[in-house]
Parts: C-alpha cells; structure tokens; sequence
C-alpha cells in the first residue's frame, strides 16, 4: 500500500513522493448536537478519509476504540493498517511515530493518561522536538500525540495529572487544547495537518459535554486564543477544562456586579500574546486559571508575560488560581484541589479590591 | 482488523535456516503438576513432600477460596459504588494466592493494581488493601509492617524497585527476597527490561512473575509479543525462564518456592510466566465483549483453579462436601466483615493532603494549606 | 553487611533499623583552595564515610570516577558495595534507588548529562515524588539525583539542557542548584541528609571554578536563598551558572552608576519567597536570569511570583534574561544563547529606564 | 571493585536444576568465515560465491581501508580542534564498513555517534557527515537523499525510529529496510527492548546490529549483562538472534546480508551481535588507563580486521604489496581532500538558529532572531 492522498490540497512539507491534504473542508452535513468525544472521533475519521498518510495507532485504539472511545470505529473503517493496536511500550509507540514521520506518514498517536506518556518523554524532548532542526528541515516531525488529561473524573492515582508545563517549556513543539466542541473538531483536524509536532491535551471531563456541531467548521487557526465571554473589569485566562469554571465564574461575579472577560488560550504553543495583552489592557485585570499544580506551572509563564506587557496598565497582580503543589488528591479530595468556581470567584474579589 | 494479519503467537515461525532462527526456550507447554481435571500429568513437576502434605494443601485450598470471596466480594461493591474501581483476578486465584504463599514475613511483595486478592492473602486487611481502590489517596496498610509495596500503577515500573530493595538487602546481608508481579502487557515496557536486565547483572533476589492472564485490556498476547513464551525473555538476561501453569496451584507454588529458594541463597533472579486468564473485564470499567468471544471465555471457566485442587484434594480424601461448605463459611464471614468495614464512607480530612508530600512541607504548601482549612471553616460555619 | 553509622546524629527519617547521620562537621581542616568538582568529590566521600545507608552509583561512577570526575576514587576508597557502576539504564538507575530507599539506604545516584536523565522521568513524577505521600510517610525517599546541567562547555548536542523546570513542577521534589564551592559542598551534604528526594543540579561550567574551602562548613539550609552582592537600584535573580553571570554584570553595572543585588536562589524548591520579596521590596526591580529557554521556564514561575508579591513596590516590569526557545544550540553559536553579561546589562537599562 | 565481584560474562552460569536453567541461544563463540590469521576456519559459515567474489572483496577491502583512513584523518583532527567531539571507531571497521555495503540506496541505516566511518562507506561526504562533531546544530548530510538518520546520542532512542520507519515501508509496499546500530551499552536501555519486542510484533524489515565492542565508556560489558550473548535478547522477542565475529567482515557481509534479505522478503526483523573492540578510548576527551590494561587492548590489536582480509585477500592471489600500496593513496588523497575540507571554520549564521525550529517561526522566535540580528548589527557595526 503506497499512502495516496484522497484529497487535493497540497502541503509543502511533504515528505517522499506522497500527496497530502490539510484539513479540507468536509462536504456540508446537517448540525447535530455531539458529544466533546464524538467530535474527536469524526476529526479523526475524517483525517484518514483525508489523507492516506494518516495512521492512528496506540494502546487499545483499534478493537476497543480506545478507553475513551476516542478512536471507535476506525479499525473496522479504515482496517488495521490504518489503524492499530500496539505492544504496551509508550517510548516505543512515540519512537515508531516518529520513523513513521521520517518517511512520510502522519501518525496520530494515542497516550492512554496523562501519567503514561511520561515514558516517552525522553523521545519527546530529545526526539520529536528536535527532529526537523537537526535535519535542517529535512525531516520534519507532523505527528500528534493525543493525551487525555486533567481531572475531575473520579481517578484513581496517575489518572487525573496535567502536564502541559513540562511541553510547553520544551522548544520545537506545538501544545494545544480544545475546550468546546467545535474546537474538538476542528483543532484535531488542524493538528493532524499541521507540519510540526503537535501535543493535543483532551481536557477529559470535558469528553461528555455536548454541543451542536456543522460541519464543515473553522475555527481560529493553532495559536490564536478566543474570547468566550468579553467584559471590561477583568480577564479570566482559562484553557481545556478550565474554561467552563471560568466561564461559570464570569456569570456568578455577573451577579455581583462585575463584568469578567473569559480569553480560552487554545494554543499555549505558540502563544497568542497579541490577544491576551489586547484583552488585559482592556480590562487592566488578569486571572489565570488552570488544573495543573500551580508552582512553575503554565500559569506562571502567563502571569509573567502579562506582568511584563502591561505593567503600566494593570490595576492589581495577576493572580493565579490552579491545583495545588501536592500529588493530584484521591476522587474524595480533588474538589479541593482543582480551581473551583469558588476560588475563582475569590480571587476575582480580591482582584477588584485591589 | 488485526495490524497485519499477524500469525498467532503460538502458531509457526520462520523457516529454520541456521543460524537464522528464533530459539525458543524450550517446550512451550507450560510446566505442571495437575492436569485440567485435577489428577497429576505424567511427566509433570516433582512438588516436595511438604509441598504436597495434605495440611499444607488444605492450607493452599483456603487460600484460593479467600482469594475468589475477595474478589467476588469487591466486584459486587464496585457494583455499588463502593470502589472507586476494581480491576479483578477471578481466575487468576493459583496466581494470587501463591505469590502470597511463596514468600516469608521478611520478604517483600511488589503488586500491581490487579492483585489485591494476593494481598488479602497475605494477611493485609480487606479494608486496608483496597484503600487507594475505594478512593483514597495513599495505599492504606503499611508496606513496611506488610513489606509490601503500595500497588503499582504505572505498567513494570515497580520492577526497578523490586530490584533496587532486593540489591539492598543482599547489601546488608539479610536473606530478604523481592517477589515482583507483573502483567503480560507490562513485559513490553522498557522498565521491565531494564529491571530484568539489572537483576541479573546484580544477581540481585528477585523474582519475576508474569501473570500473563492473555489481555492488557483489549490487547491480546499476540499483539505484545512475537515469541512463543514470556518466559523466553528470560534468555537475553542470562537468567533462567519458567513457563508454569497459572492455574495450577501446586504446580505454581513448586516453581516460586524454587525461585524463592534460589534468590534468597544467592543465587540470583528467576523470570516467571504464569498461563492463565483473565475472566472478567480488564476493570468494571471496561467491556470486553468489544474484543473477545464469550466462548473463550467459557474455555477458561472450565479450567478454574479452585476446581482443580478441588478435585485432587476430593480425590485424595482430604476434601468432602461438609469441609468444603465450613470453608465456604469462612469465606463468608470474611467477606461479611469486609462489606461492613467498607459500607461506610471513609473519613477524608482534606488537611491530610498536604502532610506527607515532604517531611516539612515548604512555606508555599503551608499557605495552601491554610487557605484549603480556612475554607473548610467557612463551610462547616455555613452549615 | 549490614548498614551501620558511624556518625551519630540521629534522624527521624530511619527506615528499618538503620542508624543515620546528618551532615555532622567533619573535623576541622586548613582552608584549601578547590575546584566545585573537588568540593563535590569530598562532600560525597564525607557522606559515605558518615553514613553507611549512603550508596553511591551511576553509569561510568566507579572505576572511572564519572565522566567529570565527581566520584573520583569513591569506589576504591569505599568498595564496590557502596560506589557501584550500572548498566546503562537510567530508568532503572532511578528506580533501583527508589527500592534502595524503601529498605533504608540512601541513594546518591548520578545521570550523566541532562539529556539523559529524561529516560527516567516516569519514575521521577509517578514514583519518587510521590512515594512518601502514597504511604503517608511510611516511605519516604531519601534520594539523591545529581545531574550535571546546563552549557557554556562547548558541547554537542544533548549535552548542555537546563531541566530544572520539568522538576520543578514535580510536588515532592526538592530541587537545588549550587552556584559557589562552599555550597557545591554544604548543599550536597545537606541534599544527602534530607529526608525527601532531592535533584541536585550541578552547573557543570563551574566544575572547574576555584575557592577557597574550609571545613567543617556550614551555609544556609535548602529552601534558602543567598544575597551574593548587596545593592540598592535593582535585583539580580539567579541561580546556578548564572550566578556569576549576574555578579559580573553587576559589577558593570556599578560602572554606569547602578547599584545591584545579585540573589543566588540556591533552592528553587522550596522557594524562598521571603529572601526574594525581601530584596525586590528594597530595590524595587527584579530581572530574573537563567540559562534554560525562557517560555515556561523557572523564571516564568520567579516573575509570576515577584510580580504578585511586589506589584505596588515595582517600578518596572520584571524582566527576564533567558535561554532563547529553541533546542541547545551548538558551541559555535551557544554565546548567542545564553545569557550573557551583555544581554543582562541590556535588561538592567530597560528595567532602570521604566 | 567490581560489584558484588560478578563472575565474567563468559564464567559458569548457575547449576542446572532442571528448569531452573539459563539456557543460552546456542553456542558463544562468535560465528566466523576467517580465522584470526585470515585463513577460512573450519565449519566456518558459507558465504555465497557473490559474496566472495574477488572483485567484490576489493571493494569491501578499499571500504575498510577508507573507514580506517577517515577515522585516522578523524582522530587527527579532533586534537588540532577542527572536530568539537570524536568517537572512533578504531578496530570496529569491519563492522562500519559491513553495515554500509549490506544494504541498498534506498535502505535506511540509522547510526550512532560511533558510526561516521559508515556514513563515510556509504559515500556521504566526510565533511558533511562530521558537521555535528565538528560543532553545528545539524547533520549536515540531506538525510533523505541519503537515506540515513542523523546520528543518534541518545542511547537505544533511534531503535524505534528505525522501526517506525521499517513499518512504514512495509505498510507502503516498499522493499525498504531499515538497518539499526547500537552499541553493547545500548541494548540495557528500555527503548532496545521496545523497539525489538516492537519489531518483532510487527514483523518490520529491520535489521539491528550491535556492536558490542566490550564497553560502554568504562563499563565493561560483564556489567551491562549476565547473558553469555546479547544475541541471546532475540529469543524473547521470538526473532532470530546471530552473533557473529565483529572483525571478519566476511562473515559480517553474509549474516548481514542474509539479514537484509529475510527483512525484505518479509520474514522480520533480526537481531545480530558483533563481537568487536573499541582501540581507542571513548572519545577525544576520555582516559581509558583508568579502566582497562593497555594488554588487553594489544590482544585485539593483534586481531585487527584489516589485516585479517589483507591476509586472505594476499593469499588467495588477489593483493599485492603494489595494489597495497595504491589503496594507500587513494585513501591519503582521501584525507587530504578532508583535512582541507575541514581546515577552515565552517561559518555559521547565528539567525539559521530559528529558522528550522517550526515551519513557521512563532511570533516570540521571530522576536527573539530579532533580538540576536540586532545585536549582531550592533558588533558588526563595532568592528
Ligand atoms: C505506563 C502505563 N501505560 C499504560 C497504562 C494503562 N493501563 C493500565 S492496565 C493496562 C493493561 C495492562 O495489561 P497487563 O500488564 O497484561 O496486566 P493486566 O491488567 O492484564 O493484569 C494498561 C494499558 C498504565 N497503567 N501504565
Ligand atoms: C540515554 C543515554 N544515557 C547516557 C548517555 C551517555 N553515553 C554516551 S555514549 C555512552 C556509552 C555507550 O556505550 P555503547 O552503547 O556500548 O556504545 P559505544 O560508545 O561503545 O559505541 C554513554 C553512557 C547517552 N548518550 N544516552
Ligand atoms: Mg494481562
Ligand atoms: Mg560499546
């Protein structure tokens, strides 16, 4: 089988002799009401009806479709070739991916948690970020790597981690992460087409959410931030599962009297600085939040930037509300751990007072 | 669907153009003592006479009864909600009960998530052993009384530890042996490798054992390895392989016994695969009628490991109908206290978190801390 | 053989029956004038002279005493019970010494480079940070990481990455960095001495630096940081190689008429807040310098932190001086990269201009 | 010193107790075509008549002499400073020049730090293929033109490209194969076993080659393993393991080619070991007298794999000290074209750092390049 491409778009980081697509629009279909999870699904299935480059393979992908079903269907669709199971060997799986980049696929893998992609970490860091440098862009790495991360869900231990920090520090990678449904589409589809790299971190309780999907949809391209609620007193910088808090805190410190801005990064890699400075010089307020332990956390490298690009105009420090600097806690305790609308709302009061 | 159309593990290899050939390690039948009716195969294992005295039999049949009301007893609580999860080891009974059985107080037991019955086995508390599975965050017994470590999620990783504590106690001279368990689908992990390959090196006393029970979730043993046998993994580290029975119990307790033995007078590690299979889902999470037949199940049913000892210990007079219902009850009881002791919900103090990350916790965990205690105030004045 | 101490000092931290020492003074000695790697070297000799439960071990460790010499005659000295070679593995290195832990020892193990302690990051987030919390104490992990970190060495690549925020972000780590002999000395034992795991990073441009050492010695605990230069107009935040960096733009610096402090943070966690906040109370300015990418990187989280703390004494943004974000360039190009004394210098007329 | 004072790999295993046996792959010593005198031995291997063609065996004879030249010019030029970094491969020529002749233009070869002499062989230029030693960010050579990865640091870690990649070709229908190099010290990394266990799986055209030149830095390879082969790690992953004489380049062709050829016909991966020495210290920068007797170091002089072919090839009538002597200056016109090649600073331009990062740079690296411009403006302008 020698990968063809179904569509026609052409891509100038082809590699080898095979044909390619970006994420071409889909023929119109009527809008549904999806679930956050179904929306990935169709992105992936419609990514291999795409391009025959794309090859979808991890732990339990193909007969079971995955733990989160994120991949149901596309064994019995596109055939083991297309996609498959692998031996249970994470360092292996990112490895295999990224020889399969070197000759021209476009391998979308599937970390099954969070905690169980830091085995590949090494062929991370040292690998699929470098690739494309150390080879003067003759090998070029568009591979992603799906993890279902965060909390929220009830876990047991290694289930509930978040660790966008320790990818987004590592240079030559992209990081993203959904927080809507058509995001969930339409992000996945633009990371499987992008040229480089991409981390795709699925904000897991988010995977039973529901919203209407039409397809074709575009959203805003890797790297640019969204404003899902505007507002003048302050700014809530939120990502993946964090946006629903910060957008229920919005509509709570509504009550109270204040206006709140809620900015959905999207993208931490590259970071869309132009939209977060634009949105904090509005509203002269910044609150970030996010699950992951907030010491050195991603939150820090917003609060830093937005400290320093609108020093002048800010009314009160950025505040950060995140996890805690503990292991993620047991189901029973992790409402006390995760940024809660609570303590949103608290920091929010301690803003304004400022 | 299958990547490849792979042929089955068990089915024919490359041609044998010398050199050019997979070796495998030997027979690939695994070794035995009991056949699937309980009578012993010819040609089978030698167990000692101690191994084989009725009393200790009889002991071992407890064991196994102990290890199936366990886990029946803790599905049935997942199923009301009073787990967090359960990943189960019905079928798997021989297995858990002779890791158990084939280590003394001094040794240390490394287990994985699938193996709490192993741990009930060991004399750990019902309760206690299924603290992380009820949704706590820490592992509830006290792995230094219990030299047991906390079970262990992250796939092989426990097996460097295993073998880190094995190398320390033969540094201080202690005859103190590490007896790690281990799924078939962990065996494709690098750690694994690594920690095999280390052991050996150290000629530390360890004890691999791989319950390959065919599944890691929904991904069949063909799918993780193109040899024959796990055990054939064994080769590459210069340290012997076993392929046993997993369901036969007394088969299963000879080879430990003998890795044990071996280990502990220096004589270094031993890599253990154990055939059986999973009955039930990978957890009550999952669905396992998405990837496996009900037929193959039933196939395994048939080869029950409780069956089959029944049967010898019935056979040699050691087991009849009033003994084994006594045993039954005390089953019973056990799995009576275990469903009172887990019908309430445990206490959680959300301060307990911050206290053991470190010694002392840092200044900013101190402050977290008291922002979570003020907050606990704040809810408890509203109440 | 069974671990017996030959020191005293009791530790509350003993597992199993064996006895303890803390980094009790060694016999007084005549001042002599060392490099950072001696220093090191005689920290560890006097650690496994002081305390059976200490093992030392790694790849290459024993009979050529490391690749920069820091266990240089170890093994010799102490057998080869308690300095041992590995095989190559650091996944397994890591996790050896975890179930050392858990029997009682002490284990000082060394990565070789950073780049190649990645293999064993599972084993550092999902066990050794962990372990003590998972058994409420019942195990605490009394461990050392030494990894040699950071470039300036003229080093291929791979060899010169700055890790120290992946680690960072990790809760139960603690993670220190010396940047003077008598810290490389002090903080290594204390590091032994701890009862937590600690990531001792080694600024491997100061193996060869030269002080004076006079022992016994004591400096400040981890989890404290150091005023290394005192000055009135702005604060120098550094830690590592960068520390002489600082100073030395510092003492530019005084050459245009601007008084700087320089901070060593000797300990990024636990962090001290209060030396920090102190010292940017008195002057005013921060600027933050380290040698690894800037995006995400520790000075993200000093920023963040200054900026919060010290929002109304600031007088300009908090500037940081990093590592660009890009992988490690190679030693023609590597001045580009990091911070230089020029590029601090330039911050410091920015942050003085504000 | 040694740890735990580990018999030597090649010492008496444990007592077989039946099954508590380690049973290694077959015979240890190395399989052969020439003895050490450059005489075919005895129930050698039998090499196809190709293979030994005449013709052929000059040209693999010049492949040798070339890999020794470079790796001379090499080692030369890393003590004038013209090379940032040098690991030699003195005395393993037979297998850099056995791995770059064995496969195909459109093989891909996945080489180490140690391997330059192959990519050298395989005709990169030596300039382009010593850019990275020489201190640049990059490889140099277009690795797609040549086939061939850039050289891998990181231990074991291009084990799965290179299944990755294998894989990819099969699933294209392509007779493409990918050959992998390690070193000893690399096969006791997680990603060796992986990556085989992988392969095997999969059932990828790849090709692994470790050179075991008996260290790994200082770490002699009794401590990396307890197995009597490394070839012995193929049984557990069900794939042929061969280990062969790493300084007959004979029989390297053959069981490389035969390798080779079962990967392109579809029947899997192999693992081969070779047994070889490192002559010169690790690198540049390491001391070996701290580690290993200069004796030992002289018993393998003496099996030097030149000299080994040189000697068969002169008796079988085929060289002569004048043809001997030619091969010596095309090997001197060779290095000289390289120290003149490498003579000059290679110019690099500090903006080239951002360009190849991201297809396209993200807005903060294009401030940063022009952070760096700007400054390299200022002191272009202060010159
Ligand atoms: C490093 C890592 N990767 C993935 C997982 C997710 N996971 C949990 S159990 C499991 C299957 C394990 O199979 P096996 O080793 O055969 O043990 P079994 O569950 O059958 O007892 C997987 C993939 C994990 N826990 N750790
Ligand atoms: C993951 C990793 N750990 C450590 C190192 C440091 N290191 C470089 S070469 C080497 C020895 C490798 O030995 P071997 O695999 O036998 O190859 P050889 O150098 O003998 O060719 C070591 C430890 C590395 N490059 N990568
Ligand atoms: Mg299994
Ligand atoms: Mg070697």
């Amino acid at each position: 089988m020698t990968p063809t491409a179904t569509a026609t778009a052409a891509d100038k980081e082809t590699a080898g002799g095979v044909r390619t697509a970006g994420p071409a629009p889909a023929t119109a279909a009527p809008s549904k009401t999806v679930t956050f999870a179904k929306a990935l699904n169709t992105a992936l299935r419609d990514a291999l009806a795409a391009d025959d480059r794309v090859v979808v393979f991890g732990e339990d992908v193909a007969e079971l479709g995955g733990v989160f079903r994120i991949t149901d269907g596309l064994a019995k669709e596109f055939g083991g070739r297309r996609c498959f199971d692998t031996p249970l060997a994470e360092a292996s799986i990112l490895g295999t991916a990224i020889g399969m980049a070197m000759y021209g696929y476009r391998p979308v893998v599937e970390m099954q948690f969070d905690a169980f992609a830091y085995p590949a970490f090494e062929q991370l860091v040292s690998h699929l970020a470098k690739m494309r440098n150390r080879t003067r862009g003759a090998l070029p790495m568009p591979v992603v790597i799906r993890i279902p991360y965060g909390g929220g869900i009830g876990g047991v231990e290694h289930h509930s981690d978040s660790s966008e920090a320790y990818i987004a520090h590592t240079p030559g990678i992209h990081v993203v992460t959904p927080a809507t449904v058509e995001d969930a589409y339409w992000m996945l589809r633009a990371a499987i087409a992008a040229p480089d790299p991409v981390v795709f971190f699925e904000p897991k309780r988010l995977y039973w959410s529901k919203a209407a999907l039409q397809l074709p949809v575009t959203t805003g391209p890797i790297g640019t931030a969204a404003v899902r609620r505007q507002g003048r007193d302050a700014t809530l910088i939120a990502y993946g599962q964090s946006v629903p808090v910060a957008l229920e805190a919005a509509e709570h410190a509504g009550e109270y009297g204040y206006d709140l801005e809620v900015l959905d990064l999207r993208s931490l890699v590259p970071f869309d600085d132009a939209a977060v400075t634009a949105s904090v010089e509005r509203t002269g307020r910044a609150i970030v939040v996010h699950e992951a332990a907030g010491f050195a956390g991603f939150g820090a490298e917003i609060a830093a930037r937005v400290s320093e690009r609108c020093f002048y105009r800010l009314e009160a420090p950025v505040l950060r509300v995140t996890g805690l600097d503990i292991p993620y806690p047991p189901p029973k305790l992790e409402h006390w751990y995760l940024p809660s609308v609570d303590r949103v709302l608290d920091a929010v009061e301690r803003a304004m007072a400022a | 669907m299958t990547l490849l159309d792979l042929p089955p593990a068990t089915g024919p290899h490359h041609p044998a153009a010398t050199p050019f050939r997979a070796t495998p390690l030997g027979d690939t039948d695994p070794l035995r003592y009991l056949d699937e009716h309980g009578a012993p195969v010819e040609g089978g294992l030698h167990p000692s006479e101690e191994e084989l005295a009725p009393e200790r039999l009889m002991a071992v049949y407890r064991a196994l009864r102990l290890a199936r009301a366990f886990d029946t007893e803790a599905t049935a609580l997942v199923m009301q909600g009073h787990l967090a999860v359960y990943p189960s080891s019905r079928g798997q009974e021989a297995c858990q009960a002779a890791a158990a059985l084939a280590i003394e107080p001094q040794d240390w037991l490394f287990p994985t998530y699938r193996d709490t019955a192993a741990l009930a086995v060991r004399g750990i508390d019902p309760a206690e052993a299924l603290t992380l599975l009820r949704g706590s965050w820490h592992c509830g017994y006290d792995p230094k009384r219990w030299r047991t470590a906390p079970q262990c999620t992250p796939l092989a990783t426990q097996a460097p530890h295993a073998v880190g504590l094995a190398l320390a106690a033969k540094l201080s001279g202690d005859p103190v042996v590490a007896l790690c368990l281990l799924g078939d689908g962990a065996t494709s992990e690098g750690d694994f490798h690594e920690a095999c390959n280390s052991a050996a090196v150290y000629q530390a006393p360890v004890v691999f054992f791989v319950q390959n029970n065919q599944y890691a979730i929904s991904v069949p043993l063909r799918k993780q390895t193109h040899a024959l046998s796990l055990a054939d993994k064994a080769v590459g580290y210069g340290m012997p392989g076993v392929r046993v029975d997993g369901n036969d119990v007394i088969a299963l307790i000879h080879v430990l016994g003998e890795a044990v033995r071996r280990a502990r007078e220096g004589e270094g590690p031993t890599l253990i695969e154990a055939v059986t299979y999973r009955i039930q889902p990978h957890t009550n999470a999952d669905d396992a009628t998405r990837y496996r037949d009900r037929h193959e199940v039933d196939i395994w049913l048939a080869r029950d490991p409780l069956d089959r000892l029944a049967k010898y210990l019935t056979a040699t007079g050691n087991l009849d109908e009033s003994l084994d219902a006594a045993i039954g009850e005390e089953g019973a009881r056990y799995t009576a206290r275990m469903r009172a002791e887990l019908a309430d919900e445990p206490k959680v103090d959300p301060a307990e978190m911050f206290e053991y990350v470190y010694a002392a916790p840092t200044p900013q965990l101190r402050a977290q801390r008291q922002m979570v205690e003020q907050s606990l105030a704040a809810d408890e004045a509203e109440e």
